[in-house]
């Protein structure tokens, strides 16, 4: 199947229980030689300042975004995401397992 | 020696690119209505401008990309869209207003209306486009508008009270009148502030291949040109608060700007200021509508360059022409430049935010800019522009009903 | 390396280094089980209006089929003809030959070069 | 009020330059009828409301008469007659002069 990334990106994703998680902001690729495979997918509104490479800006007010879970996106392995409905992305996994980004 | 050569040039470029209809006739309505009292806003819109030139020639010189190139590839294509929209139009208005002022000088010169300069005009401002360089079109323009020293002189000439000038670079509110005080203070500020240049410039600085050496340069440029140009537009409402307070004469029409300096220089005084007006418009009207033929060509990744023959940036080109002949017509139908004017600076103020915010984003950027970010003296600065920007786009609309 | 930030909306050269547009769209292929991959840079036609609102891409598409080159359809170029990606992404593509610029040489050739003065695109 | 003054002084301003000799005619003529035109909008405006006293009936026949005046100018750069344009253009400021004074006063009443 065929989805177009840049209509991915700020769509809501849902977990497994249908809690909401936050909108696909980025997207973590691996290039080689002659591919590009997807690893991993960024959401939230702090994957927006990865996006805008805005992160010397937020610096200084970086405690000021109470501690790491806003500075930090969630960052979703890519077996991790149910793209079957692209318009309604899906977790496979609780939103309480899901790891932040470093 | 080349680069001395083109300290000389960028200053003389940004004279240029500050004076216009713009700035010359709220300059002068301003100091015929309230003296000295808005010499602040010149000031406050001439520092917010000397750090975003600053800053567009930094970031085209160390990434090698254009704002408008950077705009696009960091907010993405919906956000650049509504830039597009909404700094095209004010462009557009700006070109419009230029275009006339170009009419209106010839009007006064030979009597002959405005509308009828519509045509050759905007046809002479197009070949002059489609058959000059990046070069020419930056230093011609620029040179030509060297006259507008005259400012300088009438203004001396006239021996202005530094007390009170002095005192009118410090904001204040006038006793009666405050809308219009207020719409003229939002329309310097409108006019000062003007994106086109930062668009143009920081193109140029593309079109000149800037690269790293070139930071303290741009600082240079920036800093004294654009303060330069600041000075004129102070001696434009010096000269108008002495030539036209005594006769009370409040400047509504270009007709009446044209008495700016027969006080000053009693022979040449009109055909100074038509002289002015002519130059710093057709320089003006050549930016804006490059500035617009950049901002499609930048934006959606077409080749560009004023250097390189029209058909081998067949679509640059094609938008500049298209712009212009369009901008041609509601001159011909008669529409009233200075109105124009006075509406174009009012919605340059209200679309502010558009073209300022992303600098706060870009400048702060570490993969363009690396270690030339911004430090916090320029982000301080962007962060009040941005403040200042914000509440112009909140009031703009409202005081032009009120007080325009 | 982010491919928003990396890769969506960059500028595209080929591999003489003539500006063939901007990344407006990114085609993902995603299976059951398979690790997704990026298969297509996609350019012009209705791919950047989609982003904005389908109704844009409709109006895009009709006007597209009105006028110029005839094409509504978007430019698709593989994955594997990504040379670099950096400043600005190049291609190891011709530009003429992908229909990227067929927009550029329309104009060039029915407007442009009919004004004095306006050359010929396809000199030196 | 301002208005009605800022025109009689632009015309003012418009006939000493071309009393100079440093404008094209066309230029001074133009701008005196731009004058003569905006001085009559501004006395119909004037008239529709009545006049509040003996000094605002006085100023109403100084307005009309300047008005007449610049009017004259106007017809005088096309006749190129420089010595009667300059006595006339004497009378229209010292008509200016006494606008000026009644609106302070009337300002001032208020």
């Amino acid at each position: 199947m065929e989805i177009n990334v840049e209509l991915l990106i700020g769509t809501k994703v849902c977990d497994i229980d249908g809690e909401d998680v936050g909108r696909i902001q980025e997207l973590r690729v691996k290039r080689d030689e002659k591919t590009c495979l997807v690893e991993a997918y960024l959401i939230g509104a702090a994957a927006v300042i990865q996006r805008l490479s805005a992160w010397t800006l937020v610096r200084p007010i970086r405690g000021f975004l109470s501690t790491r879970r806003f500075y930090s996106p969630y960052q979703v392995p890519w077996q991790e995401m149910d793209l079957s409905d692209p318009q309604h992305p899906r977790l496979r996994i609780a939103k309480r397992d899901l790891r932040h980004a470093k | 020696m080349k680069k001395a050569l083109e300290i000389t040039l960028g200053i003389v470029t940004s004279v240029g690119g500050f004076l216009e209809i713009g700035s010359v006739t709220t300059a002068v309505q301003a100091g015929a209505a309230f003296g000295y009292h808005l010499l602040w806003a010149i000031l406050l819109g001439t520092v917010c401008l000397i750090f975003l030139v600053e800053m567009s020639g930094r970031f085209s010189a160390v990434s090698r990309h254009t704002i408008v190139d950077a705009t696009r590839e960091r907010f993405g294509f919906p956000f650049f869209a509504i830039v597009l929209v909404g700094v095209v139009l004010v462009f557009f208005m700006v070109l419009v207003a230029e275009l006339g002022g170009i009419g209106l000088s010839l009007q006064i010169l030979t009597g002959i209306g405005f509308p009828w300069w519509a045509i050759p005009v905007s046809f002479a401002v197009w070949l002059l486009m489609w058959k000059g360089t990046f070069g020419l079109i930056e230093n011609g323009a620029s040179i030509l508008g060297l006259v507008t020293i005259s400012f300088v002189v009438a203004a001396l000439k006239l021996n202005p009270d530094w007390g009170a000038a002095g005192h009118g670079l410090l904001p204040g509110l006038p006793g009666d009148d405050k809308a219009k005080y207020g719409f003229i203070a939002v329309s310097i500020l409108g006019a000062s502030i003007s994106p086109h240049l930062m668009y143009f410039y920081s193109s140029g600085a593309i079109e000149d291949e800037w690269d790293k050496t070139y930071i303290p340069i741009n600082r240079f440029i920036a800093g004294f040109g654009i303060s330069f140009g600041g000075v004129l537009s102070m001696a434009a409402l010096v000269t108008a608060a002495l030539a036209f307070q005594p006769n009370g004469v409040e400047v509504d029409t270009f007709e009446q700007s044209a008495l700016l300096m027969t006080t000053a220089f009693p022979k040449w005084g009109f055909f100074l200021f038509a002289a002015s007006m002519l130059f710093t418009c057709l320089g003006a009207a050549l930016e804006t509508s490059l500035a617009i033929a950049y901002f499609f060509a930048q934006g959606f990744g077409w080749s560009w360059s004023e250097d390189l023959t029209p058909s081998k940036n067949a679509r640059f080109c094609f938008t500049y022409t298209i712009i212009i002949l369009l901008a041609a017509i509601p001159l011909l139908v008669g529409i009233d430049p200075i109105k124009v004017t006075l509406m174009s600076m009012a919605l340059t103020a209200a679309t502010l935010p558009l073209a300022v915010l992303p600098f706060l984003f870009l400048m702060n950027d570490p993969i363009y800019l690396g270690e030339h970010r911004n430090g916090w003296v320029s982000n301080t600065v962007v962060g009040i522009t941005i403040l200042i920007s914000f509440v112009l786009a909140l009031i703009a609309i409202p005081l032009q009903i009120i007080g325009g | 390396m982010h491919l928003v930030r990396d890769v969506l909306d960059q500028k595209l050269l080929d591999r003489e280094d003539c500006e063939m547009g901007r990344v407006d769209g990114l085609v993902m292929k995603v299976g059951e089980r398979s690790q997704p991959r990026i298969t297509h840079i996609q350019i012009g036609g209705t791919t950047p209006w989609m982003r904005l609102h389908p109704v844009f891409a409709r109006l895009a598409a009709k006007l597209a089929r009105m006028w110029g080159p005839k094409r509504a359809d978007p430019v698709r170029i593989p994955w594997s003809r990504v040379m670099t990606v950096g400043r600005d992404i190049k291609l190891d593509v011709k530009a003429r030959e992908t229909g990227a610029i067929d927009w550029e040489i329309w104009i060039a050739r029915h407007i442009i070069e009919r004004i004095p003065g306006g050359g010929h695109e396809e000199e030196g | 009020m301002d208005s009605a003054l800022s025109w009689i002084g632009t015309a003012g301003m418009a006939g000493d330059a071309w009393l100079r000799q440093t404008t094209p005619d066309t230029y001074a003529r133009q701008t005196l009828e731009l004058s003569h035109q905006n001085l009559r909008q501004i006395s119909n405006d004037l008239l529709e409301s009545p006049p509040l006293g003996p000094d605002s009936a006085y100023l109403n026949t100084v307005l009309a008469r300047s008005r007449r005046r610049i009017a004259r100018l106007a017809a005088l750069i096309t006749a190129k007659d420089a010595p009667d344009f300059a006595r006339e253009l004497d009378l229209l400021r010292a008509d200016q002069r006494i606008v000026k004074r009644l609106s302070d006063k009337i300002e001032s009443e208020e």
